[in-house]
Order: C-alpha cells, then structure tokens, then sequence
C-alpha cells in the first residue's frame, strides 16, 4: 500500500506530529511505502533544525529527519506557509532576502501541487491535524 | 482505479478564527491544474467560511471570500453544503454567497454551484469519493 | 469584584461559552471574538443559553470580528452590545480582572 | 467503499466525534487516537452515543494514547477494540479511504 | 493591593493530545519561586491531567504527570477539581493521583491537597483571585 | 492602567496574535501602558524574522517590531517554549550550539518568571490563545 501523509501541525504544541511519527513507523515496519510526508498549516514548524527540546523529551525535528535518512522519505514542507511562518531554505533564503536558512536535514520546500500529485499517486492520504 | 480521482475538500472549520478555511482554499486552487474531479463540502462551522458580507478591514487581515466567487473559473462546480449546519446556525442558503458556474456542456449558461444536502446525503458524497481533504 | 470573561471559539466547535456562562457570576461580564462572534447570533441552537443568563451577566460582542464573518448586527441576540477594541479594552478597566475560556 | 473516519479530539471540547458519527455510513469504521480516546470510556456524558451507533459503525482506540492517560482497558464501553499503531495501519488498509474529524 | 496576589491556574486542556497542561505545570513550578499565593483548578477536560496511572512509554514522549506530586513541595497546598467535569466524564476522585502536601502550620501534617468543588464554588474561587492564567 | 498580554498562538494559524496586536494598540491609544507581552507556546513563532507572508495581508512579525519600537514595548518569548519550537536569538544560538539565529528586531528571549513578575506588577493580564 503506498500512502501520503499530511502533517497540520507543529511540534509539542499538539500531538499531531508524534503521531504520525508513530503511524509512519509502523506503516514502514508493515511493509508498506510511505510516498511523501507533506507539512502543511503550523506542520511546517516540524521542519526547523533550530529546535533544543529538553533532554527527556523526544527530539521531535530529528525524528523525522533521521527517519527521513534511514528510509529514503520525501518531506516536503509547503513553501506557502513555510513562508508565512519562517522556514527557509538556502533557495527561499536568497529569493526573500533572508540572512540565514533553518531548513533541517531531510526536508525539502516545495508547493502545494506536491500535496495534490501525491493523493493521485498514493493509494491512501492520512491525515494528522488539529 | 481510473486516472481521474475524485477529490473531495471537507471544510469544517469558521474563517479567521483559525487560518484552515484559507489554507484550504489554497490547495483547491493549486488542485484545479491537476483535473481531477472535484467537490467541496461545507459542514459544520464551514458553513461560515462562505457566508456574504465579510468585511475584515476593521481587523487589518487580508479578506480571502471573493476567492470562492472565482472557483467557477477552476472548473470547481460541486459545491454541498450540509443542511443540518446552517440549521443550527439560524441560516439559510439567503445568507452564503452566490456561487456560480458556467456549464460548457449547456451552451455556457450560468448555473448554481451551491447545493444544499442533508447529513445522510453528505455521508454518501464522502463515500463516493477517492480522496476526502479535511480541513 | 467583577470579572470579564473572554470566549473566541464557536460555540459549535468548543466548549467555551458554555464554560464560561458556569462559571460566571451575576454581576460579570462576558465578550465574544473572533470565532466566539457566532455565538451572539440569534435563532441559533446556542442562542438560547446566552439569552438566560442576560438577567446575571452582560454580553458583548467584538465589532471588528462581526464584519470579517459578515455577520449584520440585525442578527445578534437582543441585548448584546457591540463594541469595538477600544470599548473591548474599557471592559478590562471596568472590571477588575480578565478570565480566558478558549 | 467502507471508509475509517479519524477522531482526535475529546469530545467534551470539540464536536468532532459527534461529526464523524453523523457521517459515517453502515459498514464503516471510526478509530479514536490522542484526545480522541476519552470518547471510548463508559459511564460518561457521550458513551451512548457510540454505544448506540455501534450495530453500524464498528470503533477503535488507539492503546498507546489511552495508556498515556491512565485509562484502563476495563473502563472502556462494551464492543470498543482496541489497537496499537500496527492494527491503525490495518485499519487503512483494510478500508478505501480515510476522513479525518478534528 | 497587597503585596501577594491570589494566583489561579485554570486548566481546562486535557494532557499530550496539547501542549497545554505541560506548559501551565511549567508556569506554575517558576512562579512557585515568587511566594505568591497560588491555586490551581482543573475544570472541563482539565480533570484528565491529573489521572492517575499515565504511561506514555508507547508514544515515545515525556510523561509529566508524576511533577503534579511535586507540587506539595513548591507550597501549592490549593488543588481544586470541578466535581461537574468529573461526573460528566465518569470520573471520582479515586481515578486521579492522590497529591498531599505537609502542612506547616499544623506540625508538618500530611494534608490532601485536592477538594472537589462544584461550578458554583469554582465560580466564586475564580472571583476570589488576582489573576486567572488559563491553560 | 498597566497591562500584561500573553500571546499563546502563532502568526496566522490562529487569530489570536492579530487579535492581540489589535487590543495592544488600542490600550495604548486609550493611554494605558502595557508593561510586558509574553510570548508562550506556539506564541514564540511571533517573533521570528524568517516570515514573508503574502503582501496583500498583514506582515505581523513585523508590526510587532514597529509597534515594540515606537512604543518601548517589551516583547519577550519565553525560552523554554522557544527552546522546542526554534526560536532562537544570539545567546541561544551560542548556549545550544546553533549555527544561525532567527530572532526578530525587538524581541528578547527569557524565563517563565517574566510572565508571573509581569502578573504582579501589571493591573491587568490578558490572554490571547486558542
């Protein structure tokens, strides 16, 4: 089964991206392909390497960023509201002028048509949100 | 599965409180290039997001409302919203905008994009599609 | 010691005016914004509760977040005041503390 | 089609399980996860909401979410399974598609 | 005014599935440091915080509610819960932890902190206080 | 009348910094003085300089900074919340071994204590949130 998983919100403030932290793992574990994570909405703000969760926590951004390297997963952060809420890559950093990028490893910022294209391609979108 | 999918953008939340009936609108019209075949529902506090009359000046935030009045042009013509939400909310189909859209297949007339349906109906919209967006 | 409590939330969606009516003595005050805006509106399934309380409590509504929805003061349950920001920030003067139900 | 509707919120806060119960036709599922769990516990204000939809609807919980809020399995309604992470992965397979209520 | 203000917690936020408990517990340990007079209240879905018996081991995150048996420590003695949010929910006192604190004034005395309180009485213990931070 | 305003929601995802921004100007237009805005929760994303929203709404970082500057207003992001959400200024950056900062012009980043200090001192707290 190949699934598109939609993030709507950001790390710690709500429980939507720990749980689809636990619901990609488990997809992997079974097996299936995981086409695409896409952080839309505050879900962009799981995509800043500029995060220091306390030690006893879980590293939410790192997460997803090694989960990303250790099975190839296409993180795409929706770059019209990254841009409303701050996250930048070294390409949106020299288009609007910005001093500095917090992109962490593993994402990449792109449109919402990547959205659209996965539920076409995906057999299964899955929703995580507020 | 054919290769046309049927996309359906469940809307369930009031404008400006929260920035998802907006964000929303947004994917729907970057959708309309991919030709899919698409609805839009209204349930729930939704049913305000297309509410006439909005004015957001006083607030100093951008009002996103003429946008639905272009859906037509995106080939967007399916548009439900659910009976039950506007009773509760003491509103009729007098107090949303008028959504409209020209039918290529009917010489181009003008026709109504809203379409008013009950909860049972609405359950069976969701059914029939491929792909429910919630929002 | 009169209080102001706030509601921003839909009375459709949350739970707030409901909690905040219990929770509010006779004597205080209660204003709606943004999405709690909905809530003032009468001929509704919630209407009825904010008309109730009315003889206790005085309601207000934010005008600002009344045009942004569209919504006409014709359509507010009777007795609601509107006000703008400047009337909202002499309600926190006037009483003497402010109670958030979000 | 049989489709799982996804409920995350309590339903004392939000109306999102009343939604998803509304809408969801016979045949279908409904998986309770985060604060979605606590409309799996009996004895409470909605329990016969769910109670009463079940000859339709079959309902989940997510286990993980129900034991980082204390709630045993004995205080469950009667007919609510529950899965962990691997059985909602299941559930997705096992049916078309998914909607999510928030 | 008096140099100590009646600070009230309200918290009406159920744990994990929002950040808010966590946060608010936070505010509460700081502001533990300023000797103020501090209550908190559990109201609405609030009353889920303080289950007992949390185990968040299988989602991978923090559980913090054995902090709200430290609370007795930083001097917060005042803990009430709505017994309407309780009944509501199917819930008694026996499901929540059971937080003391030592009572100074009475030879160090191990007390219950919690008093369930019906809305009439949280309504008053609202009015009664300086400041309302709601969580 | 002395105010302190807690700000608990990002920039557009919610109203209630628009909303907060709003009442801030008109206390201060009715003379009053708002000794402190506290920033907690998803709050800290208020004060990242990273934003480009679209140009035909409200830039709200940015108001937020012209206001703080031409009304000596103290903004100030509580550090453990920015900690988990990515919030960092040039202390942080060196305390957590960061490689950039993303703070916006009139923003500072302290403690929790700022928060209850500003319940003392001030007449009034309001709480903007979701």
């Amino acid at each position: 089964m190949k699934y598109v998983i939609q993030v709507n919100e950001g790390p710690y403030n709500h429980e939507a991206s720990t749980s689809a932290l636990n619901f990609v793992r488990a997809a992997l574990d079974a097996g299936h392909e995981v086409f695409r994570v896409f952080f839309y909405h505050d879900g962009v703000n799981n995509s800043t390497r500029y995060t220091t969760p306390p030690q006893d926590d879980l590293h939410i951004v790192n997460t997803w960023s090694d989960l990303a390297s250790k099975n190839d997963l296409d993180l795409v952060v929706c770059v019209a509201a990254a841009q409303r809420r701050g996250i930048v890559d070294e390409g949106e950093q020299e288009r609007n002028g910005k001093d500095g990028n917090n992109i962490a490893p593993g994402f990449r910022i792109s449109g919402l048509g990547q959205l659209v294209e996965g539920c076409i391609q995906a057999d299964r979108l899955v929703v995580f949100g507020d | 599965m054919s290769d046309i999918k049927n996309f359906l953008y469940l809307n369930r939340r009031a404008p400006y409180g929260t920035v998802y009936a907006w964000e929303s609108l947004e994917v729907v019209l970057i959708g309309a290039a991919f030709e899919q075949d698409v609805s839009l529902a209204f349930v729930d506090d939704g049913v305000y997001q297309i509410m006439k009359g909005q004015d957001t000046s006083e607030l100093g935030i951008k009002n996103f409302s003429p946008t639905y009045s272009a859906l037509g042009d995106y080939d967007v013509q399916k548009i439900y919203v659910e009976k039950e939400s506007l009773d509760a909310r003491g509103l009729t189909v007098d107090d949303l905008l008028d959504l409209k859209y020209e039918d290529e297949d009917d010489d181009w007339a003008e026709k109504d994009s809203i379409k008013v349906v009950s909860a049972d109906e609405l359950a069976k919209i969701i059914d029939d599609s491929d792909v429910v967006l919630s929002f | 010691m009169p209080i102001l409590h706030t509601v921003n939330k839909s009375p459709y969606e949350r739970n707030s005016l409901d909690s905040a009516i219990s929770h509010a003595l006779k004597g205080s005050s209660v204003i709606m914004f943004e999405d709690g805006v909905y809530g003032a509106m009468k001929g509704t399934a919630h209407a009825d509760k904010v008309s109730g309380a009315m003889k206790d409590v005085s309601f207000y509504v934010l005008g600002p977040d009344l045009k942004a929805r569209g919504i006409d003061e014709s359509k507010l349950i009777d007795g609601v005041k509107v006000v703008d920001y400047s009337g909202f920030v002499q309600l926190t003067v006037d009483n003497d503390k402010v109670s958030a139900w979000t």
